[in-house]
């Protein structure tokens, strides 16, 4: 396999959490990308919220049906086993814990769990969609992130500074940088990326890190 | 990508039911009514379970079985009015029942699937059945909360699954079945026919597969399923 | 056509009000039987609450479909334009005000629209089924009934004295003697069975009873 | 029996739409956006009106065109990000839009079309979208009352109808359409194809046509319901 880039090595690691087994959702921009670092054989079961369980491989606009699009737009196909539902369906399957994990992107993250992905007061307020629900209610809920942003500011806070999303809800985070689990004890360094130090870690976050004493695998 | 094989035996899935279980039953009448998931659960004997299902089917059938072998504690049901032993057994003080109209019966059930808390409603103000409920009033109008309704177990009568555990229904044996396969913790389908993966039209599926978690495929269907001679 | 009885003059009559364009519900029992009075020509949608709209006839069991009866346990046939759907949807279109009309069975009602059809106390209570929400709901509700109990008492009372299925829901009483509407002005006679007295009805009936000046029509 | 046949034309039957009309309007993205019906209703030109939608589709399509001709006062929907221009609109004063979580807007629709009142959920509890929300505690656990969103138009995009107004949806096109035909005063559903009854199978009918008060056969697709270019 050729090099991968930083991103590219995140969406790897992201995508060995996605088990056998499991109902998914995720989110529209770099979640979606995990799906290309996940086996075609693995049995998993995609679900996008604009109402199908079974998303398969993206088609090009020459093969695409104009009835069948995934949340964000993008001409899907169906797999075999694959349901088409309505909004009520879709959401009764994300609020009663049907999904088994989901993958968001993110503003600002914090070590208690918050979630803040979809205001930024004064420019930018489009609605929050289906993120509020995924975020609170999928079983297990990943953000995919930038350790920080285009300036260099940590996006993992103590506490959010931007309306949330969903309190309490995210268990674990992958940026280009590291791997962080939020637990009841706190933020804690589970994994890092290939040519960071943990100093460089710690630096780029905004919120206390627990270091672990072992040595840290990387990705 | 392949889907998730949910299929497994009648007499290893029912052994997933403890005693004290609460248990959704599909079913209105005959139709829809999984008497081969019941006959199991009768043959292995877990006993005070709880019975949410529409009606408590006729004597000599269904939930009646469960009834007679003394398994049932509680019947959460709209009516029994078709089954006299139902009605002895509550009359003798021998099961709790508590009646729900039907159509809120389904909302509950719905609500839980949905995985909300509860409904409000102004269904029954004015009637016993509306005793003792907490109210919600909104813009000065009073109405009644209705909680969901969850369960352990649902226990579903399909025509049809696939491996993933896609479900169509047959006719009016739809009924509670689409309803009790979201609300509940376990949800077992028996079906009368299996199909490949991709058999089933993704716009015909009635129950997603994400609702299922066991299919089980039914034998040559026994005559309990058959037309009722009165 | 042969001489009826009051019984299936009674029927006849009820079947009168429903019109074309209905979508329309009958009870177990007498109301049911209300279809044998009505037109195969007239467009006319019969609900059943345990998942049909487009109720057709009934059939005999070696033509039966063991999945597909009405909410009485009868086999059915759907006409064409039928539809079948879960018991949420069923009475959804209950609710929301889809019912043009249902008719049903009474053990009391009452001069200000109450109805009683479901318990006796020590006696009768077996649960109470779609009838509450058919009750309350539809958008007009009559009741069929004899007159009077067997015992000769009157089943058209000033207060239900027993449970009640809903409160002020009933617009119109057909029974073998009469037929009352329940308006804001009370109770009226509306139309009387052939052969019996404006006195019969009064004496059998538990509630004033507004007689007009005009001549009543008969059934 | 037959069914009440309720096929018309476009143009009479949005003349029922007056000034101030609350519209709710399918669609998620292009699969399910009833652009014909939406069309008519710029080329009538009704005014003040409020649209209930999932999103406000892309700039040059759909709900675009009534807020490019003024039509709307009022939007209520779950995101907008897709549409500059109801973004600028919304951030000049020029329309308010009251924004939903997705999954809460489908459930306000669906509960205003089951007849209930409304209902109780922990969704949004500790964001901005709990705000100013009536509370309902039930065993001791808090959620937000969120009520019962009505309409007095549904505007749907159909694949296959039959006169009486049965209906299906194609694949993703499903999304709020079944929902809002059943939540508004008077359902409107423009068609792909209008078959004879007892065409579509009465297991398959996705909206039953009690619901259905209107079906208006569509010509040949415009171009806007193909595929989007980007």
């Amino acid at each position: 396999m050729a090099l991968l880039n930083a991103k590219e090595r995140m969406l790897r690691r992201a995508a060995k959490d996605i088990e056998a087994g499991m109902t998914v959702n995720l989110g529209i921009g770099l979640p979606t990308q995990v799906m290309t670092y996940v086996s075609k054989d693995l049995p998993v079961c995609l679900h996008s919220e604009n109402g199908i369980a079974g998303v398969g491989a993206l088609v090009t606009k020459d093969k695409a049906d104009r009835n069948l699009i995934d949340a964000g737009g993008a001409y899907i196909s169906p797999v075999p086993g694959a349901s088409y539902f309505d909004s009520a369906v879709s959401f009764a399957l994300v609020r009663s814990g049907r999904l088994d994990l989901t993958l968001l992107g993110a503003f600002e993250v914090a070590a208690n769990g918050d979630l803040a992905n979809w205001i930024i007061p004064g420019r930018f307020a489009a609605g929050v969609g289906g993120a509020i629900e995924l975020a609170q209610k999928a079983r297990k809920v990943g953000v995919i992130t930038t350790h920080t942003d285009k300036h260099g500011n940590p996006k993992i806070l103590e506490r959010c500074t931007l309306p949330l999303t969903a309190i309490n809800c995210v268990d674990r985070i992958y940026t280009d940088m590291a791997v962080c689990d939020i637990t009841s004890e706190g933020l804690i360094l589970k994994e890092i990326a290939e040519g960071v130090s943990v100093e460089d870690v710690v630096n780029a976050t905004g919120a206390d890190l627990t270091i672990p004493s072992a040595p840290l695998p990387t990705f | 990508m392949p889907m998730p094989d949910k299929t497994t035996d009648m007499a290893g899935v029912i052994t997933l039911i403890p005693d004290g279980a609460s248990i959704m039953v599909g079913g209105f009448g005959v139709p829809g009514s999984p008497f081969c998931l019941i006959e199991e659960l009768v043959r292995q004997g877990q006993k005070n379970l709880t019975i949410i299902k529409n009606d408590s089917n006729e004597a000599g059938m269904g939930v009646d079985w469960l009834l007679q072998s003394g398994q049932v504690k509680k019947l959460i049901t709209s009516h029994i009015g078709l089954n006299p032993n139902a009605v002895r057994l509550m009359n003798e003080g021998l099961i709790e029942v508590e009646f729900v109209a039907q159509g809120i019966l389904a909302e509950r059930i719905r609500v839980a699937g949905a995985g909300l808390m509860g409904f409000v409603t102004d269904i029954g103000m004015g009637t016993p059945l509306a005793e003792g409920k907490q109210r919600v009033t909104f813009e000065g109008k009073e109405g009644i909360f209705e909680p969901a309704l969850k369960a352990d177990f649902a226990l579903v009568h399909a025509d049809t699954a696939d491996p993933f555990g896609n479900l169509t229904f047959n006719a009016t044996a739809r009924n509670f079945n689409p309803l009790i396969a979201m609300a509940a913790r376990c949800t077992i389908a028996e079906a009368e026919r299996v199909v490949p993966l991709g058999k089933i039209d993704p716009g015909h599926v009635q129950t997603p597969a994400p609702f299922v978690d066991h299919v089980v495929a039914l034998p040559d269907l026994p005559e309990v399923y058959g037309i009722v001679e009165r």
